[in-house]
């Protein structure tokens, strides 16, 4: 690794965290300045004033608003994401620690699923193109990518788990069998928690092939015209090895930049499909914290998928600069 | 022709694209025998790549052969299965493609590509695979360390050269090259010539050289072939091609550019362009450009014949062309046209105009009679780039890049000035100083009296009205969305003439005196609708249609065809001298700026290293680096073989200011004093002077030892 | 991009032209009724509530009223209604008019008292439940009597009185108790041994050590939509964190069925006068971790809920924090906790107190003193942190159900405590937390849930199922919760009682039972459900408001009320 | 020839009026048109569009009923979850003293689902087209600005973006509309206030390629001032881009609109597809396998959304040729 590409990361890295900041200070602008009173719900009616004087200062609602930012900041940075409101005595990131696993995997499986699909498909597609296949195969594609990933859920969930009743509807098992899994480690190995997986896999999936193949599917027939691929053909190199070794190589590419990027963005965009399926993750939590008014916990939530979405950009730049040797020193090579 | 490695039959390819039929390549006929060096020439659009992919049957998805055959060692590629053709690419056959600075997998190791290649189309282990690689690499001139490097750490020059390494690497026995120097700086042009040149007589290869550059050809090939519109139009071995041309093609072609060693006052230009080959025309298809096209000309299609033993072509007049040479070779001539006529050069006033002042131009001028319009003084120009805040943020290290330094001529009125040098040497930069598109970082540009930093709001507007620039590429240089009349109006609406049909009136002179007529039938057009030559004529004319004191030509011809080059540098001419007008041309072409320029000015690493009358700087060159650039331009000519070069390829960047001279590194004269101090600009002949300690006070110290060249080149190289 | 007005912006529009409005109207004498906004929750957050709003306002306009529905999420609702009740001291600068409420029917609210003081004292107008306004110095008087009466009957009347005080007074517009559907599978439970508790349905204590499992299943498996979020026995955190408290710790009394205390831990409840009350222990009780339940214990629990500190708020004034914020309000009045011996305490009332069995035995937990003694400590020492902070590892209680594994906002699983004196008949008791009511209704039909208590939503959905499934039972009883609307009395134009009255007049209270809630709710009349029977034995009948918006003109007419041109309300002259 | 031909025709005399004056903006109206006639899909989305549009304004027209008031029968009762009449048991309506009239029957409280999914268009296409104007506007403007001023310009601009970047979108949208008035307006300014994202940074990378073209160093050497150069040469020839990425916004907002609306974060007072979603949902249509009223919603925004993607593509295609199919 020369010396570009590391001052590349660390100015990425600056840039990312400076990001992070801005995101950091809206978000506590957000809550801060939003109508209505942080606590109001969870005041009690029975409240003196006194008692709510005494709530508000147990959560720093006393103290000046640039006051209240600056412990903000501070605890934000010992990752000290303050109390519930709503969750006796337990800490936003205990709550949001357990939530986020169940997301990580449910968002993992699904890119995974997709991402397989969607690049074969879409080297498929490429190398159809032009056919009926592909004029079919592709709007599909388009149709998934158009239609509500949440009707899709509840058409999945009519059909699979109300009229066949072939897989669970919700939830990631049982209690009987949840309140054994002592470890991550139990949960994973267990396959009730597998079947319950499928539904919102598929769901998530069937929405999030569109992007790999149809990003592959431009890729490959851009990459196929480049000179390189020319060159490859004036060499006589088959049509497979080309395909395959050599476009499909530089076209996927962009489509790991959008892997990476899309983990960021599922795990923001999956709200919709952890509430229809009553998935316990982060975006089911966030959604439950904004319905009961648990400012903390809403707020840590919001904070943790934008750090990971700004995490994850970071990490795509960088597998980027590190995949296509072009990058790094293209930070340089600008110069001219 | 029996013992022809490949011979090419009546081959015709057709393309098939929304607008129609193209028929690219039409009945064309071909052989190379083993050991010969074809060059194939043409302007762009010809059919010479098309007819190359079609040998090696790797046309576009659009594109399909419709008759002919191609025999190759007595067999017929075209009736060869897939996977049999693909077996002749590369083992027989190998191509080094056009632009193949981008041939090369941006994100593969270049060893990987080469080893890999070798390995699977050569059948080598791995370790024989490196071993040949090393070899392969050392034999094209490039460090066998390099294998390991990624494309994009290679300069045009290596990649060039790495090509050509795998077109070699399983020795073919054909080597197909397609325009293998073009877009390359002429010093490393020269020596990738001289790379295939030794490579030649080394390994006694056959090549198929196609390229619109008619000097590569003298300097390469021991055969040619003009190709015109889909067809061959003459063959002929290399020195009868250039001693008596028989084609009126050929003919202009060879006089249409300028050439170092044979100045010629006015170039021949071949007015229009190739026919539109989706409908061609009857008769033959050069009859409209043709200045010795008959009647008959416009019916009959002439064959291919051969005239003398050995030498072929497609021309009705063929038998009488030795007598109408001599005409032919005269460029005013070639005014009478179909073509030109239809452009109205040949309007009396035009001819009688570019006539005069192309036989005027050399003439001395008096320097004291003239005032000063321009004058630099000591400008530099710096860029920073990364560092700060936002160089952070974007991961962008500070560096600074010397762009221009400390550069200090004058110009007068109605003179014409050449910057000349590699690309990078800062000429561009220095041209757009002048035109105050940025602003100098020390120094003064004072315009007619009136420091150019200090100009305000309403003195600014009024320089911008005086000073214009032309563009290399014209077919960026107008807006695409604009029609050429509210082209032509911007300037005039923003320097204030309300008046429309003032505009218009004064649009359609300008439209005139760069010799676009009738210049109301330009006016509703979009710039797609024209051609590279005229689209030039268009950028020429909003240039000069405020009438400027001052004209900036950015390469103005570098991405025409070679037979209109001529008429923009012969219109362009004319009109300076017309209008007075004060001209500075940048090329890095030194006999363009010789046929254009009264004095050139030499740049190198942002300084100007020479600068002095271009009779003199050519002749009699005295900075190193000027006698390398001129040593390197090729020549149309294959009885004068170039010298190979003493100095290297490649411009180190300007990121540090050094020490001594900036040309040290790469000088093949240097001395112990280069590397110490800063050299001191001799004026060795009046008007003329270098930057050189040659010439100073150090003219004395003593040259360096090669280890001790090596040191000092090291560092940059 | 300004894509929208501010509300606020608009609300002065709508303020300027109205008061246009009225100086171009000046002419005649009497003045428009302004507009009137009414406030519901979204449609989204209770479906039925927003719809009947939609209706009664429909209606409204019917009297030639200018009525706007305003439906706000939770959040913004409670800060537009209960916290903006007077001009100027609001969280909004306007304070509500009128707003859909309810009353959720909780076990503890069985007891009249609750409803009879907290909702209409003019004590608890400024921050408590009477956030109507209602002031009415003969109805304070009935409130305070009715408390301090500890023989039943004489309650009931004072509490028939109360009630037709605020019937004509029409302080509030009721127009129903809601039926909760519920259902039971019967291949698991014998259908016979299912206990309904007056006024709450089947997710009764009793119905938990009662049902009867008869198959494979000896597992009580039952769900919940909201929030199960704490286990804490000294919090009230909820309805479902209740379900669970109410068997892991042991009371001293509970209500019964019927909605009565009765002695539980306690073997006995001794009235020595009516401020000094002697309880006793039940022999052999043990704490699930194995240690027996003494009179310490028992005294600890009442100490427990007192514990707090004096502090100083920031503008100086002295107050006292109490750790267990939500119980400290049922033991106040507890001035002296005595232990007499192992099994016995006797406490001491600074005054007395007819719901003191139903508010505060009835509804305190009994909580081991070994484990809740250093928390308190610890607590009492750190300004910060209440007792609802707290969440025991494994909770400990004496209850019927033992804890064994509980997760926030996802289920808590309880197995029978089988050493209690009244051991459950089922092996153990599971409650998930399902928001889906789809997947809710999915489980109870697969038998994955066999214990349906919970229905937020169209109730005939329930009775469908049951009627296609024979092995599930439909339950419904009426709640002691019920819906209304709410008027603030301070304001015109609800300080006036004809005014209130006609809108009562245009609540389709029928309509509404029939569509919205599909026959699944009983019409209501008072704050005291019909589910309590005891309490409504009222000698005269409270009056009606029939639906009718003729009469609702007509009553408004004959009150000095008119119409102008354009139809619209005029306000009585003067 | 031609030039004597030019002659006779009288076109010396020519006057200045009689040239095309060649606004820039001339060729957009062509760009456009080449997009619907080169890809018959992209025609098909205007087709769609244009459906949708008259729906939406005629929907007063064509709706049988009004889209909240619950229908009632003869008895004065609601008729709630009724079949449509082609699914309903024939005779079943005159017993409960209605006649089945509803093309896809009713909700839980008796409104007509067939007038809700056509006033749904209006919902949906207002937040569509005004959540790509707003894109496309917002889009274009900082793009011009960061490509073609450069510098700080360009780094607080495009660090804003990557600021939109980093905020989850959904979440975002819920926090919004849970914080403020529930409308349909606050959804869209939330979304205008993130998706102009993509559009910006693509812009303005072609400015930067455009601002490097020579046409525009022209300008600048005749003495255009900067905004001249910005609006006459840099922005016609991005505006194709913009309308691409605005007509991916369309598509984009009636998707996140439907996904808050899902959640419960919408405009109670406003129908949309979504709403309709989250209310047959909440209903617990999908026990009833009230497909009738599941489904029509769905389909409606997957038509809209596609019709968003099949007019991007055209734009794509003649924007970017090499993604041309040959």
């Amino acid at each position: 690794m020369n010396r570009g590409i590391a001052y590349y990361i660390i100015g990425r890295f600056l840039q990312s965290v400076l990001v992070l900041w801005i995101i950091v200070t809206l978000l506590f602008l957000l809550f801060r300045l939003a109508p209505g009173d942080p606590i109001a719900n969870y005041i009690d009616v029975n409240f003196t004033r006194e008692q709510e004087l005494n709530l508000r200062a147990r959560f720093g609602l006393d103290k000046p608003l640039h006051e209240q930012y600056v412990v903000y900041l501070v605890n934000l940075a010992k990752l000290d994401l303050g109390e519930t409101f709503s969750y006796a005595g337990r800490s936003v990131l205990d709550i949001l620690a357990e939530d986020l696993p169940n997301t990580i995997y449910l968002t993992m499986s699904s890119l995974l699923l997709a991402y397989s699909v969607g690049v074969l498909g879409g080297i498929a597609m490429a190398a159809l193109r032009g056919s009926l296949i592909e004029r079919v195969g592709t709007t599909f594609t388009l149709m998934t990518r158009a239609a509500p990933q949440f009707w899709v859920g509840m058409l999945l969930l009519t059909l699979f788990a109300f009229q066949w009743r072939l897989l669970p509807s919700s939830g990631i098992g049982p209690a009987l069998v949840r309140y054994r899994w002592e470890t991550e480690w139990d949960k994973l190995l267990s396959p009730v928690f597998w079947r319950h997986m499928i539904l919102p896999t598929f769901t998530l999936a069937i929405y999030l092939h569109g992007l790999p193949l149809l990003l592959m599917r431009s890729n490959m027939l851009e990459v196929l015209d480049q000179d390189f691929i020319v060159m490859g053909r004036l060499t006589g190199y088959s049509e497979s090895r080309l395909m395959i070794q050599h476009a499909a190589r530089n076209a996927l590419l962009p489509v790991l930049t959008a892997l990476t990027l899309g983990i960021g963005y599922s795990i923001g965009g999956n709200v919709v499909i952890e509430n229809v399926f009553s998935w316990p993750g982060l975006g089911r939590t966030l959604v439950e914290a904004v319905q009961e008014s648990d400012y903390p916990l809403a707020q840590g939530a919001f904070f943790f998928i934008a750090f990971i979405i700004v995490f994850l950009n970071f990490i795509a730049d960088i597998l980027y600069s590190l995949l296509d040797p072009r990058v790094g020193a293209s930070a340089q090579a600008r110069l001219s | 022709m029996s013992e022809a490695l490949l011979s090419v039959r009546n081959l015709s390819v057709e393309y098939l694209t929304q607008s129609g039929t193209v028929y690219a390549v039409d009945q064309v006929s071909l052989d190379i025998e083993a050991g010969q060096q074809l060059g194939l020439i043409g302007e762009s659009g010809c059919g010479k790549t098309t007819l190359m992919r079609a040998l090696i049957q790797v046309l576009p998805r659009n594109g399909r052969i419709t008759s002919g055959e191609v025999y190759f060692k007595g067999r017929n590629l075209l009736e060869l299965t897939p996977a049999e053709m693909r077996e002749i690419r590369w083992r027989e056959i190998a191509t080094i493609p056009q632009a193949s600075m981008d041939s090369l997998d941006p994100v593969r190791r270049v060893g990987h590509q080469l080893e890999k290649l070798l390995k699977i189309r050569g059948g080598l282990s791995q370790a024989q695979a490196r071993e040949r690689a090393i070899m392969l690499f050392e034999l094209v001139g490039l460090d066998p360390e390099r294998l390991s490097h990624y494309p994009h750490e290679f300069s045009g020059g290596m990649k060039q050269r790495a090509i050509i390494a795998m077109a070699l690497s399983l020795n073919p026995s054909l080597l197909i090259a397609d325009e293998p120097v073009t877009a390359l700086d002429v010093i490393v042009q020269h020596q990738i010539l001289e790379v295939l040149q030794h490579l030649q007589d080394e390994l006694n290869l056959t090549v198929l050289l196609i390229t619109h550059d008619i000097s590569v050809v003298a300097q390469l090939c021991n055969e040619v072939s003009v190709m015109y519109a889909g067809r061959v139009v003459e063959r002929a071995a290399a020195e009868t091609f250039f001693r008596e041309p028989n084609h009126p093609y050929s003919l202009g072609l060879q006089q249409a550019y300028p050439n170092l060693r044979q100045p010629r006052d006015t170039l021949i230009s071949i007015e229009g362009y190739p026919p539109d080959l989706r409908q061609p025309p009857g008769g033959c298809r050069f009859a409209r450009r043709c200045p010795l096209a008959l009647a008959e000309c416009r019916a009959e299609d002439p064959a291919l014949r051969e005239i003398v033993p050995g030498h072929w072509a497609a021309c009705l007049r063929s038998a009488e062309m030795d007598a109408l040479r001599e005409q032919a070779e005269e460029p005013l001539f070639w005014r009478e046209t179909e073509a030109a006529r239809e452009v109205g050069l040949s309007t009396v006033a035009a001819e009688a105009t570019d006539a005069a002042s192309a036989n005027g131009h050399t003439a001395a001028r008096g320097e004291t009679a003239e005032e000063i319009l321009l004058d630099m003084r000591g400008v530099s120009k710096r860029f920073k780039i990364g560092g700060g805040l936002a160089g952070l943020v974007r991961g962008q290290r500070e560096q600074t890049l010397y762009a221009v330094n400390e550069v200090a001529f004058t110009l007068r009125r109605g003179e014409s000035l050449g910057l000349a040098g590699e690309s990078g040497c800062g000429k561009t930069t220095t041209g757009k100083l002048l035109v105050k598109l940025i602003e100098p970082s020390a120094g003064e540009i004072v315009f007619d009296g009136a420091e150019l930093a200090h100009l305000d709001a309403r003195a600014e507007l009024a320089f911008r009205g005086r000073v214009q620039l032309m563009f290399q590429n014209p077919f960026e240089a107008l807006n695409p969305r604009f029609t050429l009349y509210r082209s032509l109006a911007e300037p005039l609406i923003i320097h204030g003439w309300k008046d429309e049909e003032e505009r218009l009136a004064r649009i359609l002179d300008t439209l005139e005196r760069v010799n676009l007529q009738p210049p109301e039938l330009f006016l509703d057009q979009y710039p797609h609708q024209l051609s590279g030559g005229q689209l030039q004529r268009v950028v020429l004319a909003r240039a000069l249609v405020l009438h400027p004191d001052f004209l900036v030509a950015d390469e103005p011809v570098s991405m025409l065809d070679v037979s209109v080059r001529a008429g923009i540098l012969n219109t362009t001419r004319r009109l300076a001298r017309e209008m007075g007008l004060a001209t500075v041309y940048i090329s890095h072409d030194l006999s363009l700026l010789q046929y254009t320029c009264d004095r050139i000015a030499v740049m190198y690493l942002g300084y100007v290293v020479e600068i002095g009358p271009s009779h003199e700087v050519i002749a009699n060159p005295k900075h190193p680096y000027t006698q390398s650039l001129i040593a390197a331009v090729p020549v149309p000519d294959p009885t004068l073989k170039t010298e190979p070069l003493r100095i290297r390829e490649g411009v180190p960047r300007p990121t540090e200011q050094v020490r001594g001279c900036p040309f040290a590194s790469r000088c093949p004269e240097v001395r112990e004093a280069c590397l110490e101090h800063f050299p001191p600009s001799v004026e060795i002949e009046p008007g003329h002077f270098a930057l050189c300690h040659l010439y100073g006070e150090h003219a004395e110290s003593p040259p360096l030892s090669e280890e001790q060249i090596a040191a000092a080149t090291s560092t940059q190289y | 991009m300004q894509f929208r007005l501010n509300p606020r912006v608009i609300l002065a529009l709508v303020l300027v032209t109205t008061v246009l409005g009225m100086s171009l109207g000046a002419v005649s004498a009497q003045e428009r009724v302004p507009t009137i906004t009414v406030h519901s929750v979204t449609q989204a957050e209770r479906p039925i509530e927003y719809e009947t709003t939609r209706l009664v306002v429909e209606n409204m306009r019917e009297l030639g009223l200018d009525v706007e529905h305003r439906a706000l999420s939770l959040l913004q609702f409670f800060d537009e209604t209960w916290f903006s009740r007077e001009e100027g001291k609001g969280r909004v600068e306007k304070p509500f008019q009128m707003t859909a409420w309810r009353m959720v029917g909780r076990p503890e609210r069985s007891e009249p008292d609750e409803f009879t003081y907290n909702l209409f004292h003019s004590s608890v107008r400024d921050g408590g439940y009477n956030f109507i306004g209602y002031y009415n110095p003969e109805y304070d008087a009935l409130a305070e009597t009715q408390r301090a009466l500890t023989d039943p009957a004489e309650r009931r009347e004072i509490i028939c009185e109360a009630q037709q005080v605020i019937r004509n007074d029409m302080v509030n517009a009721y127009f129903l108790h809601p039926q909760t559907p519920q259902l039971v599978n019967t291949d698991v439970f014998n259908a016979a041994s299912v206990v309904i508790q007056a006024g709450i349905g089947i997710q009764n204590f009793w119905n938990w050590i009662n049902i009867e499992p008869i198959g494979e299943e000896r597992l009580i498996i039952t769900a919940t939509t909201s929030n199960l979020n704490v286990l804490n026995p000294l919090e009230i955190a909820g309805d479902s964190p209740s379900r669970v408290t109410e068997i892991v710790w042991d009371r001293l009394m509970r209500t019964n069925p019927d909605g009565l205390p009765e002695p539980w831990a306690a073997e006995s409840v001794v009235w020595e006068d009516s401020t000094h009350v002697v309880l006793t222990l039940r022999e052999g009780m043990t704490w699930h971790d194995g240690l027996p339940v003494t009179s310490a214990d028992a005294a600890y629990s009442f100490e427990a809920a007192l514990a707090g500190t004096t502090q100083v708020d920031a503008e100086g004034n002295e107050f006292f924090r109490a750790e267990a914020t939500d119980y400290y309000p049922f033991v106040s009045g507890i001035t002296d906790i005595e232990i007499i011996d192992d099994l016995t305490i006797r406490l001491s009332l600074a005054a007395p107190n007819g719901a003191f069995e139903t508010s505060t035995l009835s509804k305190l937990n009994l909580i081991p003193k070994h484990i809740w003694e250093p928390i308190i400590t610890e607590l009492l020492a750190d300004d910060g942190a209440d007792v609802d902070s707290i969440q025991e590892e494994i909770p400990i209680g004496s209850g019927p159900f033992k804890f064994v594994a509980y997760d926030v906002n996802e289920f808590a699983l309880l197995e029978a405590h089988t050493d209690h004196w009244s051991a459950p008949k089922a092996d153990g008791w599971l409650m998930n937390v399902l928001p889906n009511l789809e997947a809710m209704i999915g489980q109870i039909q697969s038998g994955e849930m066999n214990l349906l208590w919970e229905w937020p939503s169209d109730p005939a959905v329930l009775s469908d199922i049951a009627e296609a499934n024979d092995h599930l039972s439909l339950f419904t009883e009426t709640s002691i919760g019920f819906q209304y609307f709410a008027f603030n009395l301070r304001y015109a134009p609800f300080d006036n009682l004809a005014f209130r009255q006609a809108i009562a007049h245009v609540i389709p209270q029928q309509f509404i039972i029939d569509n919205l809630y599909n026959g699944f709710a009983a019409p209501a009349d008072s704050f005291v459900s019909t589910a309590l029977g005891y309490w409504r034995e009222c000698d005269e009948p409270l009056r009606t408001y029939e639906f009718t918006i003729e009469g609702a003109r007509a009553l408004l007419e004959s009150a000095g009320y008119s119409w102008d041109d354009e139809g619209r309300l005029l306000y009585p002259a003067n | 020839m031609q030039q004597e031909a030019l002659v006779k025709e009288g076109m010396r005399g020519k006057t200045a009026a009689q040239f095309k004056q060649g606004s820039p903006f001339s060729q957009l109206w062509e760009t456009n048109r080449e997009v619907f006639q080169r890809d018959k899909l992209a025609l098909f989305g205007l087709i769609i569009f244009a459906f949708f549009a008259l729906v939406a304004i005629l929907a007063p027209q064509i709706a049988p009923n009004d889209p909240f008031t619950p229908l009632k029968n003869a008895d004065g009762d609601w008729i709630s979850n009724t079949l449509p009449y082609w699914l309903a048991e024939p005779g079943e309506d005159e017993a409960e003293g209605f006649t089945n009239t509803f093309v896809l029957g009713t909700t839980n409280i008796g409104r007509d689902i067939f007038s809700q999914l056509i006033y749904g268009a209006r919902s949906a296409l207002l937040v569509g087209f005004s959540a790509a104007i707003a894109v496309a506007i917002i889009g274009t403007v900082v793009g011009l600005l960061a490509g073609f001023y450069g510098g700080w310009v360009d780094v607080v601009l495009m660090r804003a973006a990557d600021v939109a970047f980093g905020i989850p979108f959904i979440p975002f949208i819920i926090v919004i509309s849970a914080f403020f008035d529930p409308s349909i307006w606050n959804v869209v300014l939330a979304m205008s206030v993130l998706l102009w994202r993509d559009s910006s940074r693509v812009i303005r990378s072609q400015v930067l390629v455009i601002k490097e073209q020579a046409f525009v160093s022209a300008a600048k050497v005749s003495g255009a001032s900067g905004l001249r150069i910005i609006f006459l040469h840099i922005a016609p020839s991005i505006l194709p881009l913009s309308f691409l990425y605005g007509t991916l916004a369309i598509g984009w907002a009636i998707l996140t609109e439907a996904s808050v609306s899902f959640l419960g974060f919408s405009d109670p007072e406003t129908i949309s597809w979504g709403f309709m979603l989250q209310d047959a949902f909440n209903s617990l249509a999908l026990s009833r396998r009230a497909f009738y009223w599941i489904v029509p919603p769905g389909i409606c925004i997957m038509l809209t959304v596609m019709a968003g993607f099949f007019i991007g593509r055209g734009y794509e295609e003649v924007l970017f040729p090499r993604l041309r199919r040959t």
